[in-house]
């Protein structure tokens, strides 16, 4: 198949869909709304995106999915991003979503995918531990086997969505030292299990986490435990493209309504928009978010790779991304002044979603080290 | 010119120190340590101890209860309180309009309102910016009409720190709308206890709520409340803010921020990377205090009250610093950073992060700052 | 939309990279790694090494020796001749006069000069900038006063890039004082032999001697080579400029440096600060070349011919690009950095990074393409 | 002594005599007239320096010197960075001075001292090596005792002034590891001794260097061999401070020439310092140079001080102002486009000048990391 940048028709059609459905510019009522809730975030709404067969995206058409390309996923994404979406997304179709597809046995697949896709099960990915700084492989959480039965113990924290998920995919290691890159395994527990206990609060950017503490849980482990290592890596790339599509998203948005901005707030008798300065700061802007928008491309196009290539691409995105997103959280409410810093604009909650860009998936400096170890993408130069 | 530490100043800064570390309550230290605020009655208490060491109001004329220190020492004074950190008191009243009245006001406003600025009796705010006047002050539209004993005053001020809390509010209001822009502006001192008023806050991205929205309905402010002539308030209004941007280097909150992220580092600080970072914003703040010393030194020469314009240095210089130093703590809290505790406080890294952003934006924006320089240091 | 790697390009890829590898002489590419210059007859006979496989001119019609090759191959191909490194062709006549000659030029021009181009039998330069002209090319003075069947050309170039190479320029002159700055200028064709042409090199703080002053005194130029129409030079300029405009990402050179960097800097890799900034900038180099697909990919939609203002941001990170490059170089370097080669071909880190200022200056600075993004683009 | 930061009588004296004598605005035409000799600086002019006394200004008023305080010398080395002086400045006042005058013994200062002041005797100081790469205690070069004599072996690199100086001060371990910090002395060689070859060349900025190889040349130990590690951090601290003021000249320099072009050069019919864009630049180049002027002041009073908390100021103080050099070299060509870089201009020379400052004295990292193994400024935070 020939490279093509252009989005297909049914693509253009899903933005659409999307885009209606998500009515990115009602993202601060729909905050502000669920603020006051534990968790906030609503089942009616997640119940549409199921209705719309959103939740079907990701999933292999085997598995009742639609099977999306990355490149659809990704153009999923940076709707989500768009909207500041605070439904379990990123937990059940991207991190939880992935797991199961990547490591799920037939039969796991089979249970889970269709209440998923209906909109009846959502999912958590309990994978960062105290301290463990995003490190991919750091896992101090302990799963052992006695009676045929993996007993999880250990603590898992800002797991997205943790506290009102139905069922928790959990990486402990079964065997080797805290931070082997083998031994790693995945389980399903059950958001009632035995031993389990879940503490909810909600992120800056008003999606719902929880810190989790297992004590000798009873889990199920996802496929076959060997397989933990790689389909990690696998999960957590596809995480960062999520991660990438979903920053573009929300950083397209906040130049827009910067630019709208600059085109109509007056000071000094005319609009903002005509002093050159701001002009060459949102000209970088602009450049910034299409260097960032170039990048969720080349993630989509390495997630058709395999291997260590495409975890160097997607740290090299990542990093592009994180630089951007750095520039634009900042730069967009300079220029706004104080309106861009409240609760009742939408610029503010698009910010608070790029600024916890690096808190949630990487430090800029933790990313490059995981693109150095790789050797940086010295192959392509 | 001889620059080696000078021994007297030293001690100064001890006597200080000793000073704070023995009158301010642990849990005082505790709270602003997290990136909190001090409570109004923890404010309050702390102001009436430097008022009765003589220090709530150093910068102030002796007769009004200043010392008599000289520009160093202010410096001192002030860089001991927020590196401590201990509760800086309420600027609105010290640092703004407490210079404003003692240079401007009449008799009988020195004699009612100073006394009670320097013991935190009341509570001022600042209303300055409006919805369409930001950092082009000058296109305010709240207008005051003059009728018999008093202005009758209506219209809208916004981005009211703290107005929550206030008393009072000094405010600029538009007095002669026949006049060009910043003429016919008059500085009115208006009882937020008045009918009319309405306080609303505005919640802000970083989960507090540190402003506010001010309504004027028809609100009655007796004529004796006007501060100087009618009509020329945009004179006292540039006064205040040459005043308040020499106090925006905030030197001391940099380095206590940055003693903070050293603290909260633990072991990145074995990532040479962030090492450097931090080290590097050390060394950037110590030039900001050097280029502050030698304003303030250079003012010893010079007259009082001429506002240098090196001062926007400082104000650039001052907020970045400070937005550089969150961002570091952004970085090493972590994953952790994500949570959001509510806390109208800042004591969280990403609040922090997102609270400083106002650094940049208030007082007169950065780009304001850097036209200043560009106009009247460089002559462009 | 379908990104995954595309076999056909990737085979069009080993192709091109291939034919370098078996026809390109060593020694030339040593020197362009060293970050020198193929020399006239190296330029010459790898102009013709090209010709010879009919790949000298590929973006030209294919009437004229064009390949006929999309956007997409012919961005590969100019991207692995910068990074093997080859010579790229002289773009003076090969993208900048060729474009205008097929598409503006008449029938006679035509079939005169574009062969001679594409062999380089005739090495062209650029007439553009004046002394008083830079950013602001409108403003140009050169004049040319018709006179029978020839232009009386005089006054002064600047800035011309291997003029001393040269045998021809084309130019742009005021052939109308009297109309308003862009109307009235003209686009000639000037053979460097004629009388009253002095050049005389520029040296620059990077050693080299790249640009030049060419004045004129009184030279006759044949009517025969004026370009198009008389005073619509100007149409013909921002044509030629939107067309190099595009070329100017050069991304195969911004690899070249940073694969160049990777192997000098040795030791310096277990440096995790100087290692992070090797690989952010190879990521910012990915995010470029992508930004160029994606621009070219739109380009087969849209009619050829047509600027695109995303074009600004190739410029613009492009330079920006390899101006980093250069100073991750010049660290690497360490204090042999301080030596003064006196090669004009920027053969060591210094030199490079000094040279290298230039490409945020030429072609349109980098404020010139931002004022473009800004108004263009974001429509402010 | 209370701080004070205006100028004495007799430093204003002192600013005015150098910046006639050094006349910066001819600064072009000396340095294109240098070019085409190997060495290129002038002993005329040299001593014409001598002249005035300021060959003087170091050395204590015990070895006929003037006993210039760290301010006097900072005001110095500030008119010696506007002038681009090409003069043996560097290697005979502030490193060869500085070695002489804390590790000579008091017959080699009586010796030499007054042969320096009156111009006669110009010195080099050779240490860096190659791979060294301005980490301090890093020395290969050997030096042995035989038969009461100190023969040293080893070579030298980028020694300013190298090849012209009448005689080199070398440092060479006597003891150690290649890295220790104990084992090093400073020896003196005459330029014509025995087994040492110089090859000289021209630096970026128009200085003369030298590469320096030795072949068991007899030294004379400078002082105590003991006192090297000590000596040595106080001769490359007082060059950190040299190194400061002279960037801070250039970058006050290339400012005023920056801004004085935005004031005359017009574009598009008004000058090119009405566009607000070139004018908030300006404002951040002119924060820039005040931030570094600021740690030159800074580095002069630390100079009052001894050991660690010394050299971390120095090194915090180089750290500020190699950023601000960095942004100047850049924005100052930037700002006045291709005039910036031509020969012909003072600019340009202004700005290579700045750009030799970390292949100089470090880089950034280096430098951060020597102020980073000090605590860096933790104490005063």
């Amino acid at each position: 198949m020939t490279m093509d940048f252009a989005p297909s028709e049914e693509q253009r059609l899903l933005v659409d869909t999307l885009r209606r459905a998500l009515k990115a510019d009602e993202a601060v009522a729909r905050i502000l709304a669920s603020l006051d809730q534990t968790s906030g975030w609503s089942r009616l709404r997640w119940q549409a995106l199921a209705d719309l067969g959103v939740l079907a995206l990701p999933f292999e058409e085997a598995d009742g999915g639609l099977a999306a390309s990355p490149e659809t996923m990704m153009l999923a994404m940076i709707e989500f991003g768009r909207a500041v979406v605070i439904e379990p997304v990123w937990s059940t179709l991207i991190l939880g979503g992935s797991a199961v597809r990547h490591a799920g046995s037939a039969a796991q697949r089979e249970r889970l995918i269709a209440r998923i896709i209906d909109g009846s099960l959502t999912l958590a990915f309990a994978h960062g531990e105290p301290g463990s700084r995003w490190q991919r492989t750091l896992v101090r959480t302990r799963a052992r086997c006695t009676d045929g039965q993996w007993h999880l113990t250990g603590q898992k924290h800002t797991v997205l969505f943790g506290a009102s998920a139905d069922e928790i995919v959990v990486s402990a290691r079964c065997f080797g030292s805290d931070d082997a890159a083998e031994g790693i395994g995945l389980f399903l527990v059950p958001a009632a299990a035995a031993g389990l206990s879940r503490k909810g609060y909600r992120t800056q950017d008003a999606l719902e986490a929880a810190d989790l503490v297992l004590d000798e849980v009873v889990g199920e482990p996802l496929g076959d435990t060997s397989l933990g290592a790689a389909a990690l890596e696998r999960i957590l790339d596809d995480a960062t493209a999520g991660a990438i599509a979903e920053a573009v998203g929300a950083m397209e948005e906040a130049l827009q309504l910067t630019i709208g901005y600059l085109k109509t707030r007056q000071q000094f008798g005319r609009p903002i928009g005509d002093f050159q300065a701001l002009q060459h700061r949102a000209a970088n802007l602009y450049i910034a978010v299409e260097q960032a928008r170039s990048m969720a491309f080349y993630a989509a196009a390495a997630q058709h790779e395999a291997g260590p290539a495409r975890s160097a691409a997607l740290a090299a995105a990542l990093a592009v991304t994180i630089t951007s997103a750095r520039l634009v959280a900042e730069e967009a409410i300079q220029l706004h002044g104080g309106i861009g810093m409240t609760m009742e604009y939408r610029l503010g909650h698009l910010v608070k979603r790029l600024a916890m860009l690096e808190p949630r998936f990487g430090s800029r400096e933790v990313v490059l080290d995981q693109l150095a170890r790789h050797g940086g993408l010295a192959g392509e130069m | 010119m001889h620059l080696a530490p000078d021994p007297e100043l030293a001690a100064f800064r001890q006597e200080v120190r000793a000073f704070i570390a023995a009158n301010l309550p642990a849990a005082v230290r505790r709270t602003l340590e997290r990136g909190g605020r001090a409570d109004r009655a923890e404010l309050t208490a702390w102001t009436r101890t430097l008022h009765a060491r003589g220090w709530a109001v150093p910068h102030w004329p002796q007769r009004w209860g200043g010392t008599g220190w000289d520009p160093l020492r202010l410096m001192i004074f002030r860089d001991e309180i927020q590196r401590f950190p201990a509760p800086e008191t309420l600027s609105f009243g010290t640092s703004m309009l407490g210079p404003v009245l003692y240079t401007f006001g009449s008799e009988a406003q020195q004699q009612r309102f100073l006394p009670r600025i320097a013991t935190l009796e009341d509570w001022w705010c600042q209303g300055f910016s409006e919805p369409g006047a930001g950092s082009d002050l000058a296109s305010l539209t709240t207008r005051a009409v003059r009728e018999g004993e008093a202005y009758i005053l209506d219209g809208q001020k916004a981005w009211t720190s703290y107005a929550q809390y206030a008393d009072w509010m000094f405010l600029l209001a538009r007095t002669d709308k026949t006049a060009t822009k910043q003429r016919g502006i008059s500085f009115l001192l208006v009882d937020l206890r008045s009918p009319g008023i309405t306080i609303q806050p505005t919640r802000t991205i970083d989960g507090g709520a540190e402003v506010n929205e001010v309504f004027f309905d028809s609100v009655r402010v007796p004529a004796a409340n006007l501060v100087g002539e009618e009509h020329r308030g945009w004179d006292y209004a540039k006064f205040l803010l040459a005043h308040e941007r020499s106090g925006h280097a905030r030197v001391g909150l940099a380095k206590l921020r940055l003693r903070l992220v050293r603290e909260a580092a633990g072991d990145l600080l074995a990532d040479p990377g962030f090492h450097r970072r931090l080290v590097a914003l050390e060394a950037e703040v110590k030039a900001l205090e050097m280029t502050q010393l030698r304003v303030v030194s250079e003012e010893r020469r010079v007259a009082t009250g001429a506002s240098d314009p090196v001062a926007s240095i400082l104000k650039i210089r001052g907020s970045e610093l400070q937005q550089a130093a969150a961002a570091l703590w952004l970085e090493a809290a972590g994953p952790d950073a994500q949570r959001w505790t509510e806390n109208d406080d800042g004591s969280d890294a990403a609040s922090a992060w997102l609270n400083l952003r106002k650094l940049s934006i208030y007082g007169g924006s950065n780009e304001i700052q850097r036209t200043i320089i560009a106009k009247t240091v460089l002559g462009l």
